[in-house]
């Protein structure tokens, strides 16, 4: 248990870092942080003590195998999340840097033209 | 084993407080490197290593984007609307959140024991029927392939989200002709040998 | 020509080595990529590795190995004792030495291979002359520093490269 | 068959996917490629409406290992929804894109919004829903930035740290839910949770999706990006992510997740009900005061969609039946309204109320169109918003809310005033000199209008005849969840 | 698991931890890079080397051997690429040192 | 000067080739080791950064013009889906239609080669394209990666 | 392995101190450098105890990959983009 509230630490940290942190490159690292302890989080739910990989090398016992190997599930769901991860941040990044070119800063509480 | 991953995760979280509270941003966005580069070993000691690879590549990828991202070297975060009262209630909420989480960690599974019901039959069949002796890639590209579908969209709609968004404009004024020239040299201009780019660099330099 | 050829062939050999299994399909994959590679990337690839292949050149590189070697551990044990010794004795500065050496690559590995022997660091390498930082400088003349430096590995590589 | 379901996401994929390739040598084809799309798949879910309930295994792999598209009464409703707005908006995006550049990728993004929807209403699966989310929100995020001006990334900015949140809060809620069952498919893990879970959990579990889907749907604590990112998007977006996106993405999954899969709970009931009830007053009073016409429009947004999400939390067959129908209601008179408010930008440059006036007689069709939306927005007998509100209200008296009905009638009367100061500043009133010489608005863009104007009327009118096959099977489902159990898997 | 590895991989070790110790003591950025490339270049060598002895000739052997040459090609021209670029950026040498002969043949001014 | 110095230049000319070949391993291989299209694919988009940092940006675009590198991008997207309603005309969307044979060659698993592949190059193309964009922005803030159709 | 692994980490922690206390960026840049190597050890001792050469690809992609972020952040430090 305690290693999966480790873990929600560094995801709330994460959270902390997106909310409440003003500058634009900062809330990026935030959300950076946040899906790596949500994809931690993820293969940590999959993990079996004493687990091998996945992957069937030759000359492996198939029953062994089945029985040693941690959940692949999982894994498959963190392989999608790195890359939806990976696509927001690159979006974050052009939008922060186009702000930058429009604001000439990157304090989110001067960007502010928009009332509400 | 247990201990190494205790530590690696103490270790991750020491480098996140570094990236959330450093002055500097460059030292932000290298500890956020830092923090992906213990992951992927982490993942490895996980049993992912499918994971572990694609998180060092994912990690570079981000390292250098986030380094574009910062524009000058002694770039240093602003403190000068430090809100407070924001900052205490949000820190107020998240220890809720973190009290609650705890609780509700009590319904999982115990760490070490998942239940497996659907991975388990992932792991017998997966290589007769796919072919594929890495399971979570017969699971990736066979079983779920939807869901890969889905994947390769998320990138291609950011990319040409991202591309959206580094137009010069957005709006056309009546009758004027967008055909901007782009910053990217003409197609006959780029050399195609390095024999031309050496002679052309000594000759700018 | 026959630097496209020996390209063609090294790739091969090192793509057989990642996959570590040689049927029919891989090796016909190999060499697709092998020629897919060569003809991306060959203007880049330095021409003067193709020269390598002479019998007397891969005799000089064999020896240069453990003398590099040798020169690697003992700044190894030069920095673990500096590194321990409680008062960190070093003398630290940046001197210029001259190389003799023409081609690039040989150049390259010269400056590589300094980095990596005792107390000296490459800064930059400008015509022929190399700045580098020197952990504890023991003389002050330039003739002295190159030939501490450089001639110990500058004689191996002119073998080898030239 | 059953073939011919997975279409509805390929066809608008493939086609995003093609639009780019040919418009490399074919130039200005991206918009009809977008609109046979469109009208294709309008025809396919009229088409198949009303089919018996089945699913589709992706790849012919039976369900607990492979994907499953469902299509059943709540799916069908949601489809017909998006299928209908889609075809009104695009026939609107047509002349009314042609001030914009870079139009193919306006399209191609267009239609990777309309491909995220369908595989969110469509799937049976938990993790293919988060994936299918996160196209159609990424979508959203880059289109409300598509003119790139100051304020408009500003606004996409925001949208995107908090649509970024609630994301990964989804996720995380997807993937305790997996943990604890052991499965991902939606009917295999209704299964196992109807025998009983850990409660702490579940309840977690059913907090973090609350804020998730809140944060979608803009709910009141959480709604801070929507006001400013539905009016900063070109008009047919703006249309497209009021009318569509935050039913598809925030109250259908509402409804799926919390009725259908995890069953719901008394005391999530009266979350949702205060989270209603607060999104109606404080999104009404914020609208009030705005003299900006799609801001206005956002903050209704707000107050509408309070009003479906208290009829879907009270959970008795009636409540549910009206605010199933508001929700297609809203759909309906919400993107007409924000067409509307796009044609009078196109025609006059400015949504500012006040330099507006006197539209009414030099733009006809839109000002007829403008003013039916508003009266039925704002409840007034014979249009469609009428009969909703008066089914949520009937059903809160029958429940004895008499409290929440009474601020429900509030609330109508305050939109009321509202689109009477719309309707006095825009469309009546004196003409202002610098639009003496201003015309009516291309005929595909009325064309368009006139469509949903017509809807306006029509659902309003001829409840009796497609009640019954549309929505009250829909809330048949919701009432008895383990039917669902029944045709969703093997 | 023979003797002669451990051993290996134990040396590796021991300039691994030098190396990072030196990260720590030294004082400016070109003596830190000096005790850290070296060693932990070395260090992570031997490791590897350690895996070619143990496995011979074996797929996992000339993996090894190829990270190796790699590891000795890139780290070096990395340290280099460090330096270089933290002396045009104008981070000069520890006040202990004796001479600079870069900044005297090319002053940061004087630069492109 | 353009790009870096020689001693970077000319561990890139040897480095650059090897890391293509890797990455295009790791793409072909994915379903036998770890890795996969999309690891890969980043890798050969790290290849070609690597060329961009130490040569310049003419280099590299002489080599992958943004103009390829966006069609790159959708015919990687467009071959999935091809994949996909291949396998749809065969009996189910994303069924696989080729055969399969002993579990551990290179063309054991059907389509799994072939979706790897089309990640890959769709990755590639659309991670370089990105990064291209990225950096070029800012500098030449006229008019950037919009070969705009009116 | 789980002692050495310890040992790693512990320079692990040397370098994660000089990133966060390092007075100036390229202190920093010099920390991950190393650190990249360090995580080619990490999969070496990895591949030395379980014998699979899976742990080896990923050792060479961290040693060629790692080269590519500190070539970036080398010449961010210069003062240039990236493209020049």
């Amino acid at each position: 248990m305690l290693i999966y509230f480790l873990n929600s630490i560094l995801f709330v940290m994460g959270l902390y870092c997106l909310i409440a942190k003003k500058h634009l490159v900062k809330k990026i690292i935030g959300m950076v942080i946040m899906e790596y302890a949500i994809n931690l989080f993820i293969i940590l739910l999959g993990y079996k003590k004493g687990g091998i990989p996945p992957i069937l090398l030759p000359g492996m016992e198939k029953s062994q195998f089945v029985q040693q190997s941690v959940d692949p599930l999982p894994q498959v769901l963190v392989l999608t999340s790195i890359v939806i991860g990976l696509s927001v941040m690159a979006l974050m990044v052009a939008i922060s840097l186009r702000l930058y070119e429009k604001y000439k800063t990157f304090d989110m509480s001067e960007i502010r033209r928009l009332h509400g | 084993m247990l201990f190494l991953f205790y530590t690696l995760l103490i270790f991750c979280i020491i480098g996140s407080i570094i990236a959330i509270e450093a002055r500097n941003i460059l030292a932000s966005v290298i500890s956020a490197g830092v923090v992906g580069m213990a992951l992927s070993i982490l993942f490895l000691f996980l049993g992912a290593p499918d994971i572990a690879i694609t998180q060092v590549v994912v990690e570079i990828i981000v390292l250098i984007v986030l380094i574009r991202s910062t524009v000058s070297l002694d770039n240093t975060a602003i403190t000068k609307h430090r809100d407070t009262f924001a900052i205490l209630s949000s820190l107020i909420f998240f220890g809720l959140f973190l009290v609650f989480a705890f609780m509700a960690f009590q319904g999982l599974p115990t760490f070490g024991e998942p239940i497996m019901s659907v991975g388990r039959q992932y792991l017998e069949n997966s290589v007769n029927q796919t072919g594929a002796s890495n399971v979570v890639m017969g699971i990736l590209m066979d079983y779920r392939a939807y869901d890969t579908l889905g994947e390769a969209t998320v990138i291609f709609t950011a990319i040409l989200g991202a591309f959206v968004v580094l137009r010069a404009k957005g709006k056309k004024k009546k009758e004027e002709s967008d055909k901007i020239r782009v910053g990217i040299p003409e197609k006959e201009d780029l050399p195609m040998s390095l024999d031309q780019i050496e002679t052309s660099s000594d000759s700018t330099s | 020509m026959t630097k496209r050829f020996f390209e063609f062939i090294m790739l091969l050999i090192i793509w057989l080595i990642f996959v570590w299994s040689v049927q029919i399909p891989d090796i016909i994959a190999g060499v697709i990529v092998a020629f897919i590679i060569v003809l991306l990337f060959s203007d880049i690839f330095p021409a003067e590795i193709t020269r390598l292949l002479h019998p007397v050149r891969i005799f000089w590189g064999l020896v240069y190995i453990p003398v590099f070697f040798w020169y690697v551990l003992k700044s190894n044990l030069d920095v673990a004792y500096r590194v321990f010794h409680p008062e960190i004795p070093i003398r630290p500065g940046i001197v210029k030495v001259k190389t003799t050496l023409k081609s690039e690559v040989a150049r390259t590995f010269l400056a590589n291979s300094i980095t990596l022997t005792p107390g000296t660091l490459t800064v930059d390498c400008i015509e022929d002359n190399l700045y580098v930082h020197w952990i504890n400088i023991v003389s002050e003349d330039p003739e002295v520093e190159t030939r501490l430096i450089v001639d110990k590995f500058e004689k191996y590589l002119k073998k080898i490269f030239e | 068959m059953e073939n011919w379901l997975p279409i509805f996401v390929a066809a608008p994929l493939g086609m995003a996917f093609l639009n780019l390739l040919v418009t490399k040598v074919f130039r200005h084809v991206s918009s009809y490629l977008t609109m046979a799309v469109v009208i294709f798949l309008l025809w396919l879910s009229i088409r198949f409406f009303g089919e018996q309930p089945f699913y589709y295994a992706m790849g012919g792999w039976m369900p607990p290992l492979g994907i499953t598209l469902v299509w059943d009464s709540l799916s069908q409703l949601l489809v017909l929804i998006v299928s209908i707005i889609t075809l009104a908006v695009t026939l609107f995006a047509l002349p009314y894109m042609q001030q914009y550049t870079a139009q193919s990728k306006f399209y191609s993004l267009y239609l990777l919004m309309i491909a995220g929807m369908y595989g969110v209403i469509l799937t049976g699966d938990f993790f293919n829903l988060f994936v299918f989310l996160e196209i159609a929100s990424l979508a959203s995020y880059a289109l409300v930035a598509f003119g790139v001006e100051a304020e408009e990334l500003e606004a996409s900015f925001k949208y995107l740290v908090l649509g970024g949140v609630s994301s990964t809060i989804i996720l995380l809620g997807i993937a305790l839910l997996y943990s604890a069952t052991g499965t991902l498919n939606m009917a295999d893990m209704a299964g196992i949770l109807a025998q009983g879970g850990p409660k702490n959990l579940i309840f977690f579990i059913f907090a973090l999706f609350i804020m998730g889907f809140g944060l979608k749907s803009a709910m009141v604590p959480f709604h801070a990006w929507l006001p400013d990112a539905h009016p900063s998007a070109p008009a047919p977006i703006s249309a497209m992510l009021s009318g569509l996106i935050i039913k598809a993405l925030g109250i259908y999954c509402v409804a799926r997740i919390f009725f259908i899969i995890l069953g719901i709970v008394p005391i999530v009931k009266t979350v949702l009900m205060v989270l209603g009830g607060l999104s109606m007053v404080i999104g009404v009073f914020l609208a009030v005061g705005q003299w900006d016409f799609k801001r206005l429009l956002a903050y209704h947004s707000i107050s509408q969609m309070g009003y479906v999400m208290v009829g879907i939390g009270l959970a008795t067959p009636l409540g549910i039946l009206g605010g199933l129908f508001h929700l297609l209601n809203h759909a309906v008179f919400k993107s007409l309204l924000f067409l509307c408010s796009g044609a009078f930008e196109y025609s006059t440059g400015t949504r500012q109320l006040k330099q507006l006036g006197g539209l009414m007689k030099k733009m006809p069709w839109t000002g007829t169109s403008c003013s039916i939306a508003a009266l039925s927005i704002s409840g007034i007998p014979p249009f469609n918003g009428f009969w909703s509100k008066l089914i949520i209200i009937i059903a809160l008296l029958q429940a004895e809310y008499y409290l929440l009905g009474a601020v429900t009638v509030f609330v109508s009367f305050m939109t009321l005033i509202s689109f009477v100061k719309v309707q006095k500043y825009s469309l009546f009133g004196s003409l202002p000199k610098k639009f003496q010489d201003i015309k009516e608005v291309p005929v595909l863009m009325v064309t368009g209008m006139v469509i949903l104007a017509l809807l306006c009327v029509g659902l309003g009118l001829l409840y009796p005849f497609y009640g019954q096959a549309i929505l009250e099977s829909a809330r048949n489902l919701m009432v008895e969840p383990y039917q669902y159990l029944q045709y969703a898997m093997p | 698991m023979s003797n002669l590895e451990t051993i290996l991989v134990i040396i590796g070790l021991f300039f691994n931890f030098a190396g990072c110790v030196g990260l720590i003591r030294f004082p400016d950025i070109y003596n830190r890079l000096q005790a850290s490339t070296k060693c932990v270049t070395l260090g992570t060598a031997l490791i590897l080397m350690a895996v070619v002895i143990h496995f011979g000739w074996n797929s996992i052997s000339l993996k090894a051997l190829f990270c190796i040459v790699f590891i000795f090609l890139t780290a070096p021209t990395a340290a280099h690429a460090i330096s270089r670029g933290s002396h045009r950026a104008g981070f000069s040498l520890w006040e202990g040192s004796v001479m600079d002969r870069y900044k005297e043949d090319y002053p940061p001014e004087a630069r492109d | 000067m353009e790009g870096m110095t020689f001693i970077v230049k000319t561990t890139t000319k040897l480095l650059i080739g090897i890391i293509f070949l890797f990455g295009i391993y790791i793409t072909f291989y994915g379903h036998l080791t770890p890795g996969g299209g999309f690891a890969g694919g980043i890798m050969l988009a790290c290849g070609m950064i690597l060329m961009t940092l130490a040569f310049g940006k003419r280099m590299s675009l002489g080599k992958l013009s943004d103009f390829y590198a966006s069609l790159l991008d959708n015919l990687g997207a467009f071959t999935f889906w091809t994949i996909a309603m291949l396998g749809y005309i065969g009996g189910y969307f994303f069924m696989n239609f080729i055969e399969k044979s002993n579990p551990f060659g290179l063309l054991s698993s059907g389509t799994i080669l072939t979706i790897n592949i089309a990640i890959g190059v769709k990755v590639f193309a659309s991670v370089f394209a990105v990064f291209m964009a990225l950096t070029i922005f800012g500098r030449f803030v006229s008019g950037l990666i919009s070969e705009d159709e009116d | 392995m789980v002692f050495f692994s310890i040992i790693l980490l512990l320079c692990a922690f040397f370098c994660l101190f000089r990133v966060g206390a390092g007075p100036t960026p390229p202190d920093r840049t010099v920390a991950i450098d190393i650190l990249g190597i360090l995580m080619v050890s990490f999969c070496a001792i990895l591949s030395l105890y379980t014998g699979k050469d899976l742990y080896m690809n990923v050792a060479i992609s961290w040693a060629l990959l790692a080269f590519i972020g500190t070539i970036a952040l080398a010449k961010y430090l210069e003062g240039r983009t990236f493209d020049e």
